[in-house]
């Protein structure tokens, strides 16, 4: 994760002082995210509190451009809008968004903040608890929400012989599984902790999806062609050189290492 | 005994007295025309006599059974008496036939064949055997007018009530109507009709009555009621009906 | 004209004592059968095996009165866009009816253009006309783009004047051809006509189904809500995310039910006036 | 009854010459306006500064082609969907209407809940009663749960069968009263008359309004989506989250509108035939 | 100089021809009743003179000016000339005064308050004055036609056109409309009216012109048309009318 992909412009020579960069609103920070924000990225639904795995990257991203605290203004917008083409609301927005080819055609992304994995849930008793391998997944209802990695490592990845089901939310597929309704969900791994941890305590991690291709790694999203994507990714390339990052992903989503991997 | 007696009828629609104390007696094979100003009751007391309102006082007995006694079925009282408005009522979404066979089959549970057997012959006698199969709004009014008997004679009833059957009417196609009446008082039929055209009354009825203030006022055979009124208030009214130029 | 309320004769009296213990019996059958069948219903839903579940999961009073705050700032939302969109879908619906209606060659065009977008947006869902307006549409870039929200408030519009139209235009149909030769035959024109014979007879008689697609809208708009802004149900959703209970649902359905109550009310009075008048005529 | 067609005197010809002559103009005109008009349109949206933009968003043929097959199989399930809603929701609609105009104080409560459930369904946005039954009811997990598609199912039913049992009573109400007296006067009871003379004549009148909500139900259907099953809209939703172009959505309109055209088509002709009937009558 | 003249009238809808070179004249204060059966054209032709049908062969004449020619604007010709219908056709969401001063006020573009001074003074003349703010249906059939016939006049048309303006009347209703069109006919009213009432033609026309086959096949003072009828066509006409009682 140390090489910051090709087509991100080069930070160096850039002036990213709070006074140089050019923000929606002079002297402030606007951070997007969706509502609600979940666990374990954020807690109670409060980005502002600076808790929670996400949160505390934003700021600490704001504090290498320069920006106190009280400088940073967040504003929500749903998962779909942000990465849909068009004018933004924000100049960074921070939501667990998978860097891929095709989004870069819509937005612009900073290097990334952490490395993910795709996760399947289900619930203790059910028949894929056990599964050890894809081919177990195969005969499964799986679901996931729409416009996410999660649902294309479905039908990329686990391509199970029924068709998957898909949520407008991770709420509604939460409410699902819980219900029964689906045998398994999708979700990045953190989450996948969260949800097995505190949600949905009867649930448990069947295990982590291969990576196939190039590994899936989190980036902020930028406006297209925004000025400020450069200086972002440079605070966050200095947050990953300092060991800051590492060290925001022991304190929030510490016990993520160890889920089983699928094959 | 007469068919048809009512005593001391009573309707009041909130509060406006309509018919108020009329008695009427209707014999066995005659025929009565009602006349009376438009809002006079005519109407009132044929629906009242079908058991389609309710009274508010008196009786009226059909046959000497006393059939304003809140325990009779009206349903069954309906069966023996006939009904046809001024306008028609046919039921616009079934054929001339299916109107005409509708009470003998769902009410008379009649066997389908024979009941229609029974219609054709009836429609065939008023000219229209060749309509069973039509909708109502194919027909002319006077069609409708002879359908709207017929179905009402289906049920052999004891009594027919007439409202207004020709008012509707463009006058070239009463005279169809006016046969048809002809000829069930010639069969004996025990007929009450209301009517606003003196021509018709005097050429059909035994007796007229001239309603007014909720009572019949003025009755008697129509050339008499017709030439020599004897009331103030039927004198009035014959002479606005001739001036409009329909006596 | 007496109005007179003692009935006088012995069969008089008699009917009105049954009468009398008729609608006694009347009103003690209406509260028995009530009580029974509430009776039967509160025991057939407490008593079922899942009661206690569903009460938790769906009527908790503490959860209902912490969304409610927030529900209510959402419908709010839906209440301004309601006003706003029933406004510019009844204007667009007027003059696309009119456009259909107009008579000429010259104008076969335009009345075909108008007949084009009654069908293409009768037939188009709302929620695709929605996305298209609030996601695609700003990804053009375009200048004096406005907000997500006037977005959804015009793709709204656009879907229900599809309707408006149709249902103005059967309202000018129904207009009876007489009324059109009055008018003509004292040398109004076909446009005064229209506006002073014809349309407003027709409003009137379509008021029924106008009002119904103002409370079938007052229940759409909340979907802009798939674009970004926080409308009643989505607030609902987000309190539901945050407990997991559905409560939140339940609250926000009441409110719609409540304000929408007026409405329906109005709607059902002018729908059977209608009716009854149509039966009277 | 001659059935001549040659004018025969010197101002009839004329006349008739005349009328040829502005025949030929008004085809000229239709034409030319039509050309005019359309050159415009064209002219502006392709001229305009986003039109390539425009175009490569929203109308690639590239993407519609490799997401006609995915889209196409959700429609099939809209498909479904509405051909079984329509019908669940029309029974129980006349149901609830009939229990709505039931007389008699034993009928007091029956009378009292159709009232109710008219008033909550109305005025409830579906989406709150897919949420709840879909997402929520299944949580109870009582026994014997259907699938999520049949609950979804069963939230359109349950809704839209609160506008077609207003729908059935105005349709009843609208009967003339003297048609019920013509059936009762026959010797026919309450049920008989109902039956047999007043149910057919009130599905006829509103045969226009049933056939709006069927359209207004084929574009509700897809809403099921929310809980899982993909639909058509979802299916577009799917392949636009993967390429950022909304060619999908837009061939998921085309496909709604295609599929809704004929019913629209048969509703105005029937809406209208009946505007006039009224203006007629 | 006649004030309407129609030469060779032909109309035909949808290849049933209803008029077949119809011709007629009627001269400055005359009134002329057309009379016939259902279906003879009466509406039609009076439809025609108004320009609400278009013709399909001969030409009509208004004081002189040819008024069928294509070019000419049917509105302006429409000013001249006063229709009433049988139906009243009064437009129900406006109170008689907005009835009665809509077309001084839009076509004409006169004053508000000149234009319901003069509809107040026309109302008042016919015994409608306190009626001016009451909506149509409010009001009685005979009501409602007067107002009809206030509506027409206010225009000061050069001629009136009476379609059955009594046939949907009460006959105690009739009266009032009667005693109007007498009025109007005293003031020197130049009328073409279609009836099916012999009586009213009889009282107030000069002529009476029986159509059938689409021409009029005779005419004459009513005394005459009536009393010793010609053509035996007419005589057949008037004994079915004879016979429903209606002359
Ligand atoms: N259902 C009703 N509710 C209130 N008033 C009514 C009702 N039916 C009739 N009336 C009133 O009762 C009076 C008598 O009406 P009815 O129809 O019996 O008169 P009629 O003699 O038949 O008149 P017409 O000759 O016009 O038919 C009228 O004043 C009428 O307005
Ligand atoms: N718009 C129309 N389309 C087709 N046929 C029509 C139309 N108007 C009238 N007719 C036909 O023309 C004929 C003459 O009708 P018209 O109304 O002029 O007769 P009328 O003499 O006024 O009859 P009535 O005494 O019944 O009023 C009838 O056969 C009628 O069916
Ligand atoms: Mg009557
Ligand atoms: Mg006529």
């Amino acid at each position: 994760p140390q090489e910051s992909t090709p087509s991100t412009p080069s930070a160096s020579g850039l002036a990213c002082g709070k006074d140089a960069l050019k923000t929606r609103t002079g002297g402030k920070l606007t951070i997007g995210t969706d509502d609600p924000a979940y666990e374990p990225w954020f807690t109670e639904n409060k980005p502002e509190n600076g808790k929670g795995f996400e949160s505390a990257v934003a700021y600490a991203v704001a504090e290498k451009l320069g920006y106190a605290r009280a400088d940073v203004v967040w504003t929500r917008v749903t998962f779909n809008n942000a990465i849909a083409p068009g004018p933004k609301p924000f100049d960074f927005d921070i939501n667990q968004f998978s860097v891929t080819e095709e989004r870069r055609k819509a937005v612009d992304f900073s290097s990334p903040y952490y490395l993910v994995r795709q996760t399947v849930i289900a619930l203790k008793g059910s028949k894929i608890a056990g599964a050890k391998s894809l081919a177990d997944l195969k005969g499964a209802t799986l679901g996931a929400q729409v416009g996410t990695t999660s649902y294309q490592a479905i039908t990329d990845v686990i391509k199970p012989s029924g068709k998957p089901q898909v949520y407008n939310s991770n709420d509604d597929a939460k409410k699902a599984l819980q219900n029964g309704q689906i045998d398994g969900l999708v979700v990045d791994l953190p989450t996948a902790f969260y949800i097995t941890g505190a949600e949905i305590t009867d649930a448990t991690i069947v295990g982590q999806l291969p990576q196939v291709g190039v590994p899936e790694q989190f980036g902020l999203v930028l406006d297209k062609d925004s000025p400020l994507t450069g200086c972002v990714t440079q605070a966050v390339d200095a947050l990953r050189n300092d060991g800051k990052l590492t060290e925001l992903e022991k304190q929030w989503l510490a016990q993520t290492a160890g889920a089983p991997e699928l094959t | 005994m007469s068919v048809l007696s009512c005593r001391g009828l009573r309707k009041e629609f909130s509060g406006h007295v309509v018919l108020d104390g009329l008695d009427l007696d209707v014999a066995e094979h005659e025929v009565v025309a009602l006349i009376g100003a438009s809002g006079s009751g005519k109407s009132t007391l044929l629906r009242c006599v079908n058991l389609l309102e309710e009274i508010d006082d008196g009786t009226i007995h059909l046959d000497g059974e006393h059939i304003t006694d809140p325990r009779v079925n009206p349903d069954r009282v309906r069966q023996r008496i006939g009904i046809v408005f001024q306008s028609y009522n046919l039921f616009p979404h079934m054929t001339v036939l299916d109107n005409v066979t509708l009470a003998p089959r769902r009410v008379h549970r009649r066997e389908r064949a024979a009941a229609e057997a029974q219609a054709r012959e009836l429609l065939a006698r008023v000219g229209l055997a060749e309509k069973a199969g039509a909708y109502p709004d194919r027909l002319s009014g006077g069609q409708q007018q002879r359908v709207a008997i017929v179905r009402a004679l289906v049920n052999s009833p004891r009594l027919m009530l007439l409202d207004e059957v020709t008012s509707a009417l463009d006058p070239e196609l009463v005279g169809e109507v006016l046969t048809m009446i002809r000829d069930l008082k010639a069969q004996g039929m025990t007929m009450v009709l209301a009517t606003h055209e003196m021509g018709f009354a005097r050429q059909v009825a035994d007796r007229v009555c001239f309603l007014d203030g909720g009572k019949v006022i003025e009755q008697g055979p129509p050339e008499q009621v017709f030439a020599t009124p004897t009331h103030p208030r039927t004198r009035q009214f014959l002479h606005r009906i001739i001036e409009a130029g329909r006596l | 004209m007496r109005t007179a309320q003692q009935p006088r004769s012995e069969a008089a009296r008699e009917r009105t004592v049954h009468r009398r213990r008729q609608t006694v019996r009347s009103v003690l059958i209406a509260a028995g059968s009530t009580g029974v069948l509430g009776t039967l219903l509160v025991v057939a839903v407490t008593g079922a095996p899942g009661w206690d579940r569903v009460r938790a999961s769906f009527f908790d009073p503490g959860i209902a009165r912490a969304a409610l705050p927030e529900i209510l700032a959402g419908l709010w939302l839906n209440v301004r866009l309601l006003f706003f969109c029933a406004f510019g879908a009844l204007a667009l619906g007027l003059v696309v009816a009119l456009l259909r209606t107009l008579r000429g060659p010259v104008f076969f065009p335009v009345r075909a253009l108008a007949t084009g977008y009654t069908y293409t947006f009768r037939g188009l869902p709302l929620i695709i006309v929605l996305y298209v307006l609030t996601l695609g549409v700003p990804g053009l870039r375009l200048q004096g783009m406005p907000s997500v929200l006037v977005l959804g408030g015009i793709a709204l519009v656009i879907t229900y004047s599809g309707y408006l139209a149709e249902v103005f235009r059967a309202g000018i149909e129904s207009v009876h051809p007489s009324q059109w030769a009055a008018a003509r035959s004292l040398g109004l024109t076909y446009r005064q006509t229209m506006r002073h014979v014809v349309l407003p007879q027709a409003v009137r008689r379509v008021a029924p189904p106008l009002l119904n697609d103002t409370v079938a809208l007052q229940k759409d708009v909340g979907l802009v809500s798939l674009a970004g802004p926080i409308d009643a149900v989505r607030a609902a959703q987000i309190a539901t995310a945050d407990t997991f209970n559905y409560t939140p649902y339940i609250v926000a359905g009441v409110l719609f039910v409540l304000l929408a109550i007026p409405l329906i009310a109005v709607t059902d009075w002018v729908t059977l006036r209608a009716a009854r008048r149509q039966a009277g005529g």
